[in-house]
C-alpha cells in the first residue's frame, strides 16, 4: 500500500515538476505547482509528518501561489507569452542539472542513516506530532525561530516598499 | 518499508528539475517558481531524512525553509513588480543593468 | 712656524668677504680684500723662503679630517724648499694677476665675483703644493679645477665661454678619475696618504705586482702612472690637453694665472712632489718623459698656424708644460720645477701682454688684424719681447737656464732621454719661431685692423703696466738663481731643492754639456730668424708653404682634430647611449614595460574576467551548478576513492 | 647624561599629534595652520638635539631605549633606540620636516590644512621608522609612511600625479608585502619581532636565502636599485616640491638603512653570498643612472636620476662590508639627502615662479638670481664630489670601501664620477648660463624664507665636507658591531648548510610548526 502510494506521488511529482518548468503560460506553470504541492504533501504524509503537510497545503498553495498568482495577473503578461520560453543556453543548463541530477543520485545510492535520534515512531506518536515539533522547536531552535520571524517581518516591509516605490527612470 | 534513498531520490530529481527551470527559462516568474521546487526537493529530503533518522530536528529545518521560501516570493514578486513597472519586461536576459 | 696657517686662509678670508660684501657694499672696491690678502701671502711666502733657507722645515697636521676605522687624514702642510719653491711662484704671480686685474677687469659687471674667484683660487692652489698629504693634495687638486672652471666661464652669458669651462671640468675628471684610485690605491698600499710614511715605506714595496686579468702589473708603476693620469688632465699633456686652448675664453689674466703659472703646473709639482714613487718605477719614468716630450713637440707644432693670440700661448703653455714633464720623466726633477718656475714668469707675462694688447683692441684675438701695435704700446711690446726671448732660449735670460738644464739632463740622462732630447730641441726650434711669428705678426707691419679699432689704440694704465714691468724682472732675472756650473755659476736653485729633490749627477763630458747648450742656443736663433724672414722679410712665404703643403697645414689648423675625434669617440657615442638606448630603449620599453605590463596584464585579465558577469541571471546560475556539479563529483569521486 | 623626557618617544608622537590637533583648527585659517607646522617641526627638532648632544659615542648599544609590553600575545612591544646608524637620519629627518613646511609656504595654495597634517604624520613615521627596534613596530611605520606620501604625490602634484602615485604605491607596496611574509617567517623562527634578538638568531642558510629576496624586494624598491627604480623619476617629478624633498632626503634612505638594520645582521650568510650581486647591481645604478640622465630634459627627472646613481654609491658602500664603505655609505645617505634634497629646493624655487620643469624654458638665469645660482653651484659641486663638500667625503670613503671589497666595482664606480660632473654641469649650464632666456628675464629674486632653507643645508653641505668626523664619530661602534655580526655568522652557518633534515624550499621556510 505504502509503496502504492510512494510510487503514485512520486510519479505525479515528477511529471508535474516537468511541466511546471516547461509551460509556457506562468499561470499554467502556477496551477500545476498547487497540483505539485498537494502530492508533496503527500509525500510529508507517507513519512508521518502530518503538521508538515498541513503547512505545506496552507503556507506554499495557499499564500505564496496565491502571491504568485496575483503578480502575474498584476503584469500584463499577454506580450511575453508569444516569445520564446528557453534562453538561448538551454541545452547547456539541461546539460549541467542532468549532470548533478546524476552525481547525486549516485552519491546517495545506498545511503543509511548513521544516527539514530530520539524521535522515533513510538515517541512521537505518545507526544503527538505537532507537540514534539513544537516542543524541539521552541527550546532547542527558539533562536533560530525568532530570527525567522524577524526575517518574515524585514521580508514584509521589504516587500511593501518595494512595491510601493516609484522607480525614477 | 519503502527505503531511504528512493526519497532522497526524489528529492533530488525534484531539486533538478528546478534547478534546469531556474536556468532554463527566461520568464522570472517561473525561474522564482523553479526555485520554489528546488526547496520543495531540498524539504523532502529533510523531511525523509528526519523521518529515517528519527530526529525532529530535520522537520524544524524544513519549517525554517517554508518561512524563508514565504520571505523570498514576498520580497523577489515585489521586485518583479518594480521593476515591471520600470521596464515592462520580465524575462531576466533583457535585464543586464546590474552587469560589472 | 705657525703663521704659515694664515698664507692659505688670508685668501680664503677675502674670498668669504667678497663673496658675503662684494655684491652689496664693495662693488667696485672688490679689489681690496683680495689683493690685501695675496699680498700678505706673498710676504709671508717670502718669510717661509727666508725660514726654509735658514733649515726651518716643517710637517705640521692641523686637524684630523676624515676619521674612519684605520683610514685617517689630516689637514696638514709640509713646508719644505719644495714648497717654499712653489709658494714664491703661487703668490707672487696670483698677486701681480690680481693688480693688474683692477686695470683689466675695470667696470665689470661681476667684479667682485671675480676677485672672489681668484682668492679662492689661491686659496685652493696654496692648500694644494702646501698639503702633507695626497688627500688635501687632491683636495687643492680639484678645487684649482673649479676655480679655472668658475673662472673660464666667468662671462658665462656667451656660450663658448660656459662651453670651455664645462669642458674643462669634464676633461680634467678623466684625469681624476685615475689620480683618485692612484690616491685609495696608495692608502690600500701602504695605509697611510701622509707623504712621509708613503715615501719612507715606498721602497718595500718595489717588487710588488699586482695582477690585473692576468697581467703582472708593478704596484709602484701602476699608483705612479694613476696618480700621472691626474697631472696629464691637469697640466694638459697628451691625450687630455684639449681643454687648455678652450680655456682662453676666460679672462685673460686668469689665463696668465691659471692656464699658465700655477693650476697647470700642478701636474709637475705632483709628479716632483712624488719623486720618491716614481724614482722607483722606470716604466713609470719613461711614461712621464715620452708624453712630456711629445706633447712638447705636438702643441708646438699646433702653435705654429694659429691665429688667436692666446691660443698660441695656450699651446706654447702646453708645450713648456711638455718640457717639465720631460724633465721630470729623465730623472731631473729639479730642473722641471727650475722651468716651472721661470715659465710661471715669462709666460705670465706673456698672457699678461696679450691681454693688454686685447685691452687696446677692444677683444679682438685675431693676429691678422692686429700688426704694427709697437707704436701705440711701447711697454707691452718690449715686455712681450723680453719674454718672448727668453722662452726661445736666449742665453742670459731666465727661459735659457731651464730650458737648457732640461735638455742637457734629458741628453745626459740616455736612453728615452736621448729620445726626448731630439724631441725637446726640435720644439724649442719651433718655439722660437711661434713666438717670434707672435710678435711679428702683432707688433710689427702694418695695423691691419679696422679704422675704429686704430682709433681705440692706446698703451694700458699703469696698474696694468707695472705688473707687467715686475714680471718681466722676472723672466729675466729669475734664471740666475740656477745658472749651472759650466758658466761659472752655482747652481743655486738645484742645490736648495736637492733635500727634496734627487739630484742626478752625470756621467757627461763638459764637451757634451757644451754641445747641448750650443745647440738648443743655435735652434732657438733660427727659430727667431725664420720667423723673421717668414713675417717681416717675405710674408708671401707662410701662404705659399701652407698652399704647397695642404694637408699638413690643415692638420695643424685643425689641432689633429683631437676635439672633433674624442667627439666622435667619446661625446657623441655616450650621449647615443644616454638618449637612444637607455632613455628611449632599456628605461621606457624593456623596465617600464615589464613594469607597466604587470599591471596592464591584470588589468586584462579583469577584463577578460568581467566579461563573464554579463548581467545574465541563468549564466551566473550555470556556473553556479557548474561549480556544484565539480564539488559534488570531486566529493563522489573521493567517498568512491575512499 | 640623562634627558627629562622620553627623547624618541616625544619625538615620534609630538608630529604626529600634532598633525591629528591640526584637524581642530579651521580651514580658513591657513596662516594659523602654516604656523602651528612650523612650530611642531620647529619644537621637534629642538626636542630632537639631545640625541647629538647626550648620545654616547663609545658604544655600539642601543640608547635612548623605552620599551613597553603592547601585544603581549605575540610578544610584540613597543621597543624605540638609537644607534650611530639610525641616529643622524632620525636628526636629518627632524630638520627635513622643517624644510618641507618652510618650502611649501606660498606653493601649497590648495588643501593646505591636509598637507600640512600629511607632512607631519609622514615625519612622525619616518622618526618612528629609524627609532624602532621591534620588527612589527617598524613595519606599522613603514607603511605608515606610504599613505600620506602616496596622498601628498596624488594631491598636490603635477599634471600626471595620480600615474605617479599609483605607480609609486604599487612598486612600495609589493616590496613592503614581500617584507611582512618575511617579518612573519622570522616571528616563526625567532619567536620574538624584537630585532636586536633577531640579530643573533643564527639561521639556516637555506632560510637565510629565501628571505634574503623578501628582504632584498622591500628594501631595494625603496632604495631604489637598478633595475627597480622607474618609479623614482616619476614620483619625483609630479610630488610637490615638499614631497621631492622627503622622497629624496629620507624615503629613499629607509631601504638603505633597512639593509643595515636587518638584512646585514639577521641575515650575513645569504648576504655575504649574495654580494657580488648587489656590487653588480649597485655600479650598474650608478653608471646608469649617471647615463640616463644625460639624455633628461626635465630638471626634476634629471635630479631624480641622479639620485639613483648616488644611492647606487650608498648601496655600494654598505655592501662592500668594511668600516670605510659602510661608514662612507651612512655618511653618503646623510649627504644625498642634504644635498638632493636641496636640488629639489632649488627646482622648487623656480618652479613657482616659472611653472616649467624644463631645462629648455631656463637659461641664463644666474643673471637674473645670483644668490640663487650661488646655492645652486654650492649644491651641485656637492652632488659631483668636490673634494670639501660633503660629497665628496662619502663617495670618497665609499670608494675606498669598494676599492678593498672588489677593486673592479670601485674602478668602475668612479666612471660615474665623470659622468656625474658631466651631467650637473651641463645641467647648470643649460639653466643657469649662456644667454638669458626671454621668459624668466623677470624672475623675482629669492625670498629670505628660500634663503634660509637653502642656508641650513649649505651650512651642512660644508660642515660635513670640511669636519666629517663630527658625523662620522656617531658610526664608529655601531659599524665596528655591526661588521662583528656579519664576521661572527659564517662558521655556524656552515653547518646549517649540511642539515639534511632541513625541511625543503618554500615548506621549509615556513618553519617547523607546520606553517603560517
Amino acid at each position: 500500500m505504502v509503496e502504492f502510494l510512494f510510487g503514485y506521488f512520486s510519479v505525479v511529482i515528477v511529471i508535474v515538476s516537468v511541466l511546471v518548468v516547461t509551460s509556457r503560460n506562468p499561470v499554467h506553470s502556477v496551477l500545476w505547482m498547487l497540483l505539485l504541492f498537494f502530492h508533496i504533501a503527500g509525500v510529508y504524509l507517507l513519512l508521518n509528518a502530518e503538521f508538515l503537510a498541513a503547512t505545506q497545503v496552507i503556507v506554499y498553495a495557499g499564500a505564496i501561489l496565491v502571491l504568485f498568482l496575483f503578480t502575474i495577473m498584476l503584469l500584463d503578461l499577454r506580450e511575453e507569452i508569444r516569445l520564446g520560453p528557453f534562453t538561448g543556453g538551454w541545452p547547456a543548463a539541461l546539460a549541467i542539472a542532468l549532470a548533478v541530477l546524476i552525481t547525486v543520485v549516485a552519491g546517495i545510492w545506498g545511503l543509511k542513516p548513521a544516527y539514530i535520534g530520539p524521535w522515533g515512531i513510538k515517541e512521537i506518536q505518545t507526544e503527538t506530532h505537532t507537540k514534539a515539533l513544537g516542543k524541539v522547536l521552541f527550546t532547542e531552535y527558539l533562536v533560530p525561530f525568532e530570527i525567522a520571524s524577524v526575517v518574515l517581518l524585514v521580508a514584509i516591509v521589504g516587500a511593501v516598499v518595494l512595491a510601493k516605490k516609484k522607480l525614477k527612470t | 518499508m519503502i527505503p531511504l534513498h528512493w526519497y532522497l531520490w526524489l528529492g533530488s530529481v525534484v531539486f533538478c528539475i528546478g534547478m534546469a527551470g531556474f536556468l532554463m527559462r527566461r520568464n522570472i516568474i517561473i525561474m522564482f517558481l523553479s526555485i520554489e521546487l528546488m526547496l520543495n526537493g531540498v524539504n523532502i529530503n529533510l523531511v525523509a531524512l528526519s523521518h529515517y533518522m528519527q530526529d525532529l530536528r530535520g522537520q524544524v529545518l524544513t519549517l525554517m525553509v517554508i518561512a524563508v521560501a514565504a520571505a523570498e516570493a514576498a520580497v523577489g514578486l515585489a521586485i518583479v513588480i518594480a521593476l515591471f513597472r520600470n521596464r515592462p519586461t520580465v524575462h531576466v536576459d533583457e535585464i543586464t543593468e546590474m552587469k560589472g | 712656524m705657525e703663521y704659515v696657517l694664515w698664507i692659505p686662509l688670508l685668501p680664503l678670508i677675502a674670498f668669504w668677504v667678497n663673496i658675503l660684501l662684494g655684491k652689496g657694499v664693495l662693488r667696485g672696491q672688490a679689489h681690496w680684500p683680495s689683493v690685501l690678502a695675496v699680498g700678505g701671502s706673498m710676504v709671508l711666502a717670502v718669510r717661509v723662503l727666508f725660514d726654509v733657507i735658514h733649515g726651518q722645515t716643517m710637517n705640521q697636521d692641523i686637524y684630523t679630517w676624515i676619521l674612519s676605522d684605520n683610514f685617517r687624514v689630516s689637514v696638514g702642510f709640509l713646508i719644505d724648499q719644495l714648497t717654499a719653491v712653489m709658494l714664491i711662484v703661487v703668490t707672487t704671480v696670483s698677486f701681480l694677476v690680481h693688480v693688474y686685474s683692477i686695470g683689466y677687469m675695470h667696470g665689470d659687471k661681476g667684479y667682485p665675483r671675480y676677485f672672489a674667484y681668484l682668492s679662492l683660487f689661491t686659496f685652493s692652489m696654496l692648500m694644494l703644493v702646501m698639503s702633507n698629504n695626497f688627500l688635501q693634495l687632491y683636495f687643492g687638486w680639484e678645487a684649482v679645477g673649479l676655480c679655472s672652471y668658475l673662472l673660464i666661464g666667468y662671462w658665462y652669458e656667451k656660450r663658448s665661454a660656459s662651453d670651455a669651462g664645462k669642458k674643462a671640468f669634464i676633461v680634467n675628471r678623466f684625469g681624476d678619475f685615475g689620480f683618485g684610485l692612484g690616491v685609495i690605491l696608495i692608502f690600500v698600499t701602504f695605509g697611510s696618504l701622509h707623504y712621509m710614511p708613503v715615501f719612507e715605506r715606498a721602497p718595500e714595496f718595489i717588487s710588488r705586482t699586482v695582477n690585473i686579468y692576468g697581467l703582472e702589473v708593478n704596484l709602484i708603476t701602476l699608483i705612479a702612472l694613476l696618480l700621472f693620469c691626474g697631472a696629464v688632465g691637469k697640466s694638459a699633456q697628451l691625450p687630455l690637453h684639449v681643454w687648455l686652448p678652450d680655456a682662453m675664453e676666460g679672462p685673460t689674466p686668469v689665463s696668465a694665472l691659471i692656464h699658465a703659472a700655477t693650476m697647470v703646473t700642478a701636474g709637475v709639482f705632483m709628479v716632483a712632489r712624488c719623486s720618491p714613487i716614481y724614482d722607483l718605477s722606470p716604466t713609470a719614468m719613461a711614461v712621464v718623459a715620452v708624453v712630456g716630450g711629445v706633447t712638447a713637440l705636438f702643441a708646438a707644432t699646433i702653435a705654429l698656424v694659429q691665429n688667436d693670440i692666446k691660443r698660441v700661448i695656450a699651446y706654447s703653455t702646453i708645450s713648456q708644460l711638455g718640457y717639465m714633464f720631460l724633465a721630470c720623466g729623465v730623472g731631473a726633477y729639479s730642473a722641471g720645477i727650475f722651468h716651472l718656475y721661470t715659465h710661471a714668469y715669462f709666460k705670465a707675462l706673456l698672457f699678461l701682454c696679450a691681454g693688454s694688447v686685447m685691452h687696446a683692441m677692444a677683444g679682438e684675438l685675431d693676429m691678422q688684424k692686429m700688426g704694427g701695435l709697437k707704436r701705440y704700446m711701447p711697454v707691452t711690446y718690449w715686455t712681450m719681447l723680453v719674454a718672448s726671448l727668453s722662452i726661445s732660449g736666449i742665453p742670459g735670460l731666465a727661459g735659457f737656464f731651464s730650458k737648457d738644464e732640461i735638455l742637457f739632463s734629458a741628453y745626459a740622462a740616455g736612453g728615452v732621454g736621448r729620445v726626448v732630447w731630439v724631441l725637446g730641441t726640435l720644439a724649442a726650434l719651433l718655439t722660437a719661431f711661434y713666438s717670434f711669428r707672435l710678435i711679428y705678426l702683432t707688433f710689427h707691419g702694418e695695423f691691419r685692423g679696422t679704422e675704429e679699432q686704430r682709433h681705440h689704440l692706446h698703451e694700458s694704465p699703469p696698474v696694468m703696466t707695472v705688473p707687467l714691468i715686475l714680471l718681466c724682472i722676472g723672466a729675466v732675472g729669475a734664471g740666475w738663481v740656477g745658472i749651472p756650473e759650466i758658466l761659472g755659476g752655482k747652481n743655486h736653485f738645484g742645490e736648495f731643492l736637492s733635500p727634496v729633490l734627487r739630484h742626478p749627477h752625470y756621467e757627461v763630458s763638459h764637451a757634451e754639456e757644451w754641445m747641448t747648450m750650443a745647440l738648443s742656443v743655435t735652434v732657438a736663433v733660427v727659430g727667431i730668424v725664420v720667423a723673421t724672414v717668414f713675417y717681416i722679410k717675405d710674408t708671401s712665404i707662410p701662404v705659399r708653404l701652407a698652399r704647397r703643403f695642404p694637408f699638413i697645414y690643415r692638420v695643424l689648423w685643425n689641432k689633429y682634430y683631437v676635439d672633433e675625434f674624442y667627439n666622435l669617440i667619446v661625446v657623441r657615442p655616450t650621449l647615443f647611449v644616454a638618449n637612444s638606448i637607455i632613455e628611449g630603449f632599456t628605461d621606457r620599453k624593456v623596465i617600464e614595460g615589464i613594469v607597466n605590463g604587470l599591471p596592464a596584464f591584470v588589468g586584462w585579465l579583469g577584463a577578460q574576467m568581467r566579461k563573464v558577469q554579463n548581467g545574465v541571471l541563468q549564466h551566473y546560475g550555470m556556473i553556479m551548478a557548474t561549480g556544484v556539479f565539480v564539488i559534488l563529483a570531486l566529493l563522489l569521486v573521493k567517498v568512491l576513492g575512499g | 647624561m640623562e634627558v627629562g623626557y622620553p627623547v624618541l618617544s616625544v619625538i615620534i608622537f609630538v608630529p604626529i599629534v600634532g598633525g591629528a590637533l591640526m584637524t581642530l583648527i579651521p580651514r580658513y585659517m591657513e596662516g594659523l595652520l602654516k604656523v602651528v607646522a612650523l612650530v611642531i617641526t620647529l619644537a621637534t627638532f629642538v626636542l630632537s638635539l639631545p640625541l647629538f648632544t647626550h648620545f654616547d659615542k663609545s658604544t655600539h648599544m642601543m640608547q635612548f631605549v623605552e620599551r613597553k609590553e603592547w601585544i603581549s600575545q605575540f610578544g610584540i612591544q613597543y621597543y624605540v633606540g638609537v644607534d650611530g646608524i639610525s641616529v643622524l637620519l632620525i636628526l636629518l629627518s627632524a630638520i627635513t620636516g622643517i624644510l618641507c613646511v618652510l618650502i611649501s609656504w606660498n606653493a601649497i595654495r590648495e588643501k593646505v590644512k591636509e598637507f600640512y597634517i600629511a607632512i607631519l604624520l609622514i615625519e612622525g613615521a619616518m622618526i618612528g621608522v629609524f627609532a624602532s627596534l621591534d620588527f612589527f613596530l617598524f613595519y606599522i611605520f613603514w607603511e605608515a609612511m606610504l599613505i600620506p606620501m602616496y596622498l601628498i604625490i596624488g594631491v598636490w602634484g603635477g599634471p600626471r600625479r595620480v600615474y605617479a602615485a599609483i605607480k609609486f604605491f604599487l612598486y612600495t607596496l609589493i616590496g613592503s608585502v614581500l617584507m611582512l611574509v618575511g617579518i612573519i617567517v622570522l616571528y616563526k623562527k625567532a619567536g620574538t619581532f624584537n630585532v636586536l634578538q633577531m640579530h643573533d638568531l643564527h639561521l639556516p642558510y637555506r632560510v637565510q636565502m629565501w628571505l634574503f629576496w623578501a628582504f632584498l624586494a622591500a628594501f631595494a624598491v625603496k632604495v631604489p636599485m637598478w633595475p627597480v627604480h622607474t618609479w623614482l623619476p616619476d614620483a619625483h617629478t609630479e610630488a610637490p616640491t615638499a614631497g621631492s624633498v622627503i622622497l629624496a632626503a629620507i624615503l629613499i634612505k629607509m631601504g638603505a638603512y633597512g639593509f643595515l638594520r636587518f638584512m646585514l645582521p639577521i641575515l650575513p650568510d645569504a648576504t655575504k653570498d649574495m654580494i657580488p650581486l648587489l656590487m653588480g647591481l649597485s655600479v650598474v645604478a650608478i653608471i646608469y643612472g649617471a647615463v640616463v640622465c644625460l639624455a633628461q630634459t626635465d630638471l626634476k627627472r634629471l635630479i631624480a636620476y641622479s639620485s639613483v646613481s648616488h644611492m647606487g654609491f650608498v648601496t655600494l658602500g654598505i655592501f662592500a662590508l668594511n668600516q670605510q664603505g659602510l661608514e662612507g655609505g651612512i655618511l653618503q645617505m646623510i649627504n644625498h639627502g642634504i644635498v638632493t634634497g636641496a636640488l629639489f629646493l632649488c627646482v622648487g624655487i623656480v618652479y613657482e615662479r616659472t611653472h616649467s620643469r624644463q631645462i629648455a624654458d631656463y637659461g641664463g638665469l644666474a643673471s637674473v638670481m645670483p644668490v640663487y645660482a650661488g646655492f645652486f653651484m654650492l649644491f651641485t659641486l656637492a652632488s659631483i664630489g668636490l673634494p670639501g663638500l660633503n660629497g665628496f667625503i662619502g663617495e670618497f670613503l665609499i670608494l675606498l670601501g669598494a676599492f678593498k671589497a672588489k677593486t673592479l666595482a670601485a674602478v668602475l664606480a668612479a666612471t660615474g664620477i665623470i659622468i656625474g660632473a658631466a651631467y650637473m654641469l651641463w645641467l647648470y649650464q643649460r639653466v643657469f648660463f649662456n644667454e638669458v632666456n626671454e621668459k624668466i628675464r623677470n624672475l623675482e629674486p629669492m625670498e629670505f624664507k628660500e634663503a634660509i632653507t637653502l642656508l641650513i643645508l649649505a651650512i651642512f653641505v660644508l660642515w660635513i665636507g670640511v669636519y666629517p668626523n663630527t658625523f662620522l664619530s656617531f658610526m664608529h661602534p655601531s659599524v665596528s658591531h655591526l661588521l662583528e655580526q656579519i664576521q661572527r655568522a659564517t662558521p655556524e652557518a656552515a653547518v646549517a648548510v649540511n642539515m639534511t633534515t632541513e625541511p625543503q624550499g618554500i615548506i621549509g621556510l615556513l618553519g617547523s610548526s607546520g606553517g603560517l
